[in-house]
């Protein structure tokens, strides 16, 4: 039996597809769920892409935290079920508070597109278990509002608890603390990250294929 | 006063109206009343001023694009031609493509976030009327000075505008143009271009067919914006209560054009539709009168329906809003509760307005009482043609005969060194990374090619690899030496920079910004350029499927340059065969394809260096770009090149600097015989590439070559950290990156 | 704040998401920004006409905004 | 507005930009948002109470940022 791995899409999500296309090349189902139906259709696994969920209107993901599926992810995250949220999906998980902090306006205030290099921090989180700690990755970074912050007592605890899974590698691109890229829940099922690991799983259209573990990990995770 | 209705109307021949106020000249006034037998009421003066505006009816321009269909190459790809909101090319597997470029010269520079941001908007929705879904975007911009303060005001705004709409849609953003003239400082020109992809058989036309069929209108309420002088004006005379305040810049809502997106995607692939109109400029006006038009004839509309953002609009204000991210559609009434309900899902309002009659007039009713009551041919497609007078501009012979040999050229290779410099990180020549970085390509997971690439390229189907390549060019310096030749110089640099990707060019989009139309020099130059690209385009076989014409680009009595932006879009079989721009691998040999001859008029060179425009722009040779492209295309297919890139303003030096920066190898060069360093760096001579050969395939490649009569000159190999012109001078990649990256930034961060 | 004639999408998505959270009777809401500025001096009718002056031509884009410049003591700013 | 101890880009940007355009002494400038939220009925504590729970639980996000709620009337809302 295959792995279902549910994409939700949320009015002005626009990377569901590709998180879709990344779980099927990984060699998972995809399933697609909308934001209005509390029901996660037996997924053993949830991705949050990125996008402009309601436009990043008010504040970005704020108002998708809101939504019907929403509430079923929450409770079923706290229960441990993986969850990936990727840029949009980050500031979504943040804004639930699944994940401590919130990301802010970048630094130099414009949108940047650009491909990224970055740590792996942590390799032993449910979406991370296919690289190794220290190993370096490049995949694309595209966000107006990608600044990770919080105060300095979560900063100290998630260093402290190596809940840092990611760190921005060759120049901190939008001014988040530490340099931080992405983190983990204490029990390392909920990730979120600001980069785009689902463009870079094919060659011909990525810079690397180095996103392709974020899928696979999942994957294997679940099938053991 | 009351309302003004058809019947009022008929009673008052003689109340005045404001007719010159909206733009109507006399003759077009009287007409009006001649069609319909009795003055217009105020509602249809309205519809009739703005659709018989340069803007929507095409006044001036009419007479000369009808060149483009009369002189149309035959095309076997060709399923929609020109007089659709965009036309359709088959690019195989029964997959269909259609892309258009549309202008927001005017709005941008007035409020340079929005209206770059509408721009974007506007060209998407013409892609979604045709039931394809958006794929890509591309915006060929003109600014001013690039250290002119006014500068710093526009295009910081117009950027951040084309990438917080085009980011928020979730269209990868894979190609355009950045220049910087002082010609363009009181009009810079926004230009904004879609590519869309659907199935042959979802192509859905513009038309009203059906009596009994009901018209919805969905998407954005209908508010006050975009109206303009023209409503203030019109809702005084109409009527003085009222709040006169009408703002003429547009806000646009990306979130809600997505839905838009998504929703009429929906209600396509359900089959709901019968016909479907974007709401662009002039806005109800615009998509009942043509809706109807193009369909049986008969429309009748309840204009009180309409959601309304702001109540207290008159109803000659509501058809002309052009209130964005509204769509139009007519359905069968067997469909419409579906349709209303697929709306309802993505969050979009939709209200039925409306339905077709079976007779021939365009009737709308205000709270039961009749305000129009007219042929919509008339309004949509029969408005005033003119054919305006030319003149060959006086100043035109002093220009040409200002030539460019005269100016000093390098004395020694030191010099010759530092103007290299000097080009590469000059404003128009120097990297675009400050602006492209803003712009997300990723999305969507098809972008083979983007920034900084010949011609970007998408991938339409995933299984077989098919995709499209498309470049936008133009070069109003070249266009002002020689109108006709500028416009066919557009056409033969997109051209060749799509096939530079490895991709068979199918069909041109094209955007032709001018001046005044009312100045017979702008004319003769409006003439000259359309009588070139029509001409051009016939010649390459490539016909053009859409574009748009925007006139007036003028401040005070200095008009633009003539400047003609051609799109070229081109299928590739397989886009893993594409071929990149990047030198990627030491030792492979670097050749020139074509002739390279001592043409500095209008060129890049005599910009950054001299500040110089004159003598006449490089030859045209249609025949040899058309040869040129058919190696590009066969070395990609078999294999026998790895990179390629155009040569353009700038000549081999800037290409091969662009080539070694983005691969991050040097190269060494040599002066073929025959041609001195100068020459062989700066000229701009047309029909060439330079093109990078793996090892082993010399022989094969060159034998090609010589086998179709395309001259390839080796001139040099892929080698080092520096660019090397061997005898002359060294440019380390590190200096050379420097200066390329650090204009933009240094003027706009 | 934006012009009341001039379309508000971000204030729109709030006020359409509100009643789902369980917020009624919000009849329209309308998003802007604001600016706290810090100055040391007290503030004479001539700082605040620099203030104003920084407003139209810098803070606010007057062709869609409005603006209104009020003064605060450091301890009621928050 | 932004907690005074995250730090805030845009107000950051505002007050480099400012000796440049010729206005000097502002010492600090921060960024904000500002919601005008129109309810038809005279607003009551109670009122006033879902409000405030309105910009906690949603209009703010309180990790990051402060809020408060002011009452005005709708002819001084301009
Ligand atoms: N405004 C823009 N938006 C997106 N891409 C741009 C823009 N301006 C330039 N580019 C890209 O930068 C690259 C270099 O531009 P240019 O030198 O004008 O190309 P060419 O000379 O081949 O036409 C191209 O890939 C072009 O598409
Ligand atoms: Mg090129």
């Amino acid at each position: 039996m295959t792995t279902r791995v549910g994409v939700v899409t949320f009015p002005g999500s626009l990377d569901d597809r590709d998180a879709q296309r990344a779980v099927k090349l990984a060699g998972g189902e995809p399933v697609a769920l909308w934001h209005g139906d509390k029901d996660l259709h037996q997924v053993d696994a949830v991705i949050l892409p990125g996008g402009f969920s309601y436009g990043d209107y008010l504040r970005c993901g704020a108002i998708a935290r809101f939504s019907p599926v929403m509430e079923t992810i929450i409770d079923q995250a706290r229960a441990g079920l993986p969850v990936l949220g990727i840029c949009n999906g980050f500031q979504v998980l943040c804004e639930s508070h699944l994940l401590p902090g919130a990301l802010t306006r970048n630094d130099h205030l414009h949108f940047i597109c650009r491909d990224q290099r970055l740590r792996v921090e942590n390799a032993a989180t449910a979406w991370t278990a296919d690289y190794t700690a220290g190993q370096e990755i490049t995949v694309p970074l595209k966000n107006g509002e990608g600044g990770y912050v919080a105060d300095e007592r979560t900063l100290d605890e998630l260093e402290a608890e190596g809940r840092v899974v990611f760190r921005y590698l060759g120049g901190n691109p939008n001014g988040s603390r530490r340099d931080i890229a992405g983190i983990t829940n204490e029990a390392g099922n909920v990730v979120g990250l600001m980069p785009h690991p689902e463009h870079a799983v094919e060659a011909l259209t990525g810079p690397t294929i180095d996103g392709l573990g974020f899928f696979t990990s999942a994957l294997r995770k679940l099938v053991a | 006063m009351s309302l003004d209705t058809v019947k009022h109307a008929a009673d008052t021949p003689e109340a005045p109206q404001p007719w010159a106020e909206l733009g109507l000249k006399r003759d077009e006034y009287d007409r009006v009343r001649e069609i319909l037998g009795r003055r217009p009421t105020g509602a249809e003066l309205a519809m009739y001023s703005v659709m018989w505006s340069e803007h929507c009816s095409y006044k001036s321009s009419k007479v000369h694009l009808r060149q483009f269909g009369d002189k149309a190459p035959h095309s076997d790809a060709l399923l929609v031609g020109i007089g659709e909101q965009a036309g359709v090319v088959d690019v195989g597997r029964g997959i269909a493509v259609t892309f258009k470029i549309e202008s927001h010269n005017h709005p941008s520079y007035v409020e340079p976030y929005q209206g770059a941001a509408t721009g974007i908007g506007g060209i998407v929705r013409d892609i979604i009327a045709m039931g394809a879904r958006p794929v890509a975007v591309m915006d060929p911009l003109r600014f001013g000075a690039a250290d002119h303060p006014d500068t710093r005001r526009v295009l910081p705004g117009v950027v951040a505008g084309i990438g917080g709409y085009g980011n928020c849609l979730g269209l990868p953003n894979i190609g355009g143009e950045v220049v910087f003239d002082p010609c363009y400082q009181g009009n810079p020109l926004v230009n904004a271009l879609c590519v869309g992809v659907m199935k042959h058989e979802d192509i859905h036309l513009a038309k009203a067919a059906g009596a009994g069929n009901k018209v919805i209108l969905y998407g954005a309420r209908t508010g006050g914006d975009g109206i303009g002088g023209a409503s203030i004006l019109a809702s005084e005379s109409f009527d003085s209560t009222k709040p006169s305040k009408r703002p003429a810049v547009q806000v646009g809502d990306p979130f809600q054009e997505k839905l838009l997106i998504e929703c009429t995607l929906e209600v396509f692939a359900e089959g709901l539709v019968t016909g479907i109109q974007d709401l662009g400029a002039a806005g109800l006006s615009c998509a009942t009168s043509e809706l109807a038009s193009n369909g049986s004839g008969g429309m009748r509309v309840e204009l009180d329906t309409v959601p309304l953002r702001d109540s207290s609009l008159s109803p000659e204000e509501i058809l002309m809003s052009e209130s964005q991210e509204r769509m139009c559609a007519v359905v069968e009434p067997a469909n419409v509760d579906r349709f209303l309900e697929i709306c309802a899902k993505w969050d979009v309002i939709a209200t039925v307005i409306g339905e077709v009659t079976d007779g021939d007039r365009l009737e709308i009713f205000w709270h039961g009482e009749q305000i129009v009551d007219v042929p919509p041919r008339t309004v949509a497609h029969e408005g005033p043609v003119y054919d305006r007078p030319q003149a060959r501009p006086a100043w035109l012979d002093a220009l040409r005969a200002d030539d460019p040999a005269a100016l000093p050229r390098p004395a020694d290779d030191a010099e010759l060194r530092a103007q290299v410099l000097a080009l590469v990180s000059s404003p128009n020549q120097a990297s675009k990374a400050w602006i492209t970085a803003q712009y997300d390509r990723y999305v969507l997971g098809n972008t083979v090619l983007a920034q900084p690439e010949d011609s970007g390229m998408i991938r339409v189907d995933e299984e077989s690899g098919l995709g499209v390549a498309i470049a936008t060019d133009g070069n109003g310096r070249y266009a002002k030496l020689d109108p006709y030749a500028g416009a066919q110089l557009a056409l033969a640099e997109a051209y060749r920079n799509v096939a530079a990707t490895g991709a068979t060019p199918l069909a041109v989009t094209d955007c032709l910004n001018f001046g005044s139309p009312e100045d017979p020099s702008v004319m003769w130059q409006f003439a000259e350029a359309t009588r070139g690209l029509a001409d051009a385009c016939l010649t390459l076989g490539t016909p053009v499927t859409g574009g748009n014409v925007s006139l007036y680009n003028q401040t005070g009595e200095a008009a633009i340059h003539p400047t003609p932006v051609v799109g070229v879009l081109g299928v590739i079989d397989d886009v893993a065969r594409r071929t990149p721009m990047a030198f990627r691998e030491a030792g492979q040999l670097l050749y020139l394809l074509g002739d390279t001859a001592d043409e500095f008029g209008g060129s890049a060179w005599s910009q950054v260096v001299h500040g110089h425009l004159g003598g006449l722009p490089p030859k045209v040779d249609l025949e040899r770009e058309r040869l040129l492209g058919e190696i590009l295309v066969s070395a990609s297919r078999d294999g026998m090149i790895d990179a390629a890139h155009d040569l353009s303003d700038g000549g081999l030096v800037q290409a091969v600097a662009e080539s070694c920066l983005k691969g991050g190898q040097g190269a060494r060069l040599v002066v073929p015989d025959g041609l001195d360093a100068f020459t062989f760096l700066f000229s701009e001579s047309t029909g060439r590439a330079v093109v990078a050969v793996p090892r082993g395939e010399e022989v094969r490649f060159t034998d090609m070559c010589a086998a179709r009569g395309l001259p390839a000159a080796r001139v040099g190999v892929i080698d080092g950290d520096a660019i090397e012109v061997q005898g002359a001078f060294t440019l380390p990649l590190d200096e050379l990156r420097e200066a390329h990256e650090r204009t933009l930034p240094a003027l706009f961060a | 704040m934006l012009k009341p004639e001039i379309l508000d999408p971000q204030g729109q998505a709030v006020q359409r998401a509100l009643p789902r959270l369980g917020f009624e009777g919000v009849s329209d809401v309308r998003q802007g920004k604001r600016f706290e500025l810090e100055v040391a001096d007290p503030v004479d009718e001539a700082a605040l006409e620099r203030v104003r002056e920084m407003a139209r031509t810098f803070l606010a884009n007057t062709v869609i905004e409005d603006f209104h410049v009020r003064i605060e003591e450091v301890e009621a700013a928050r």
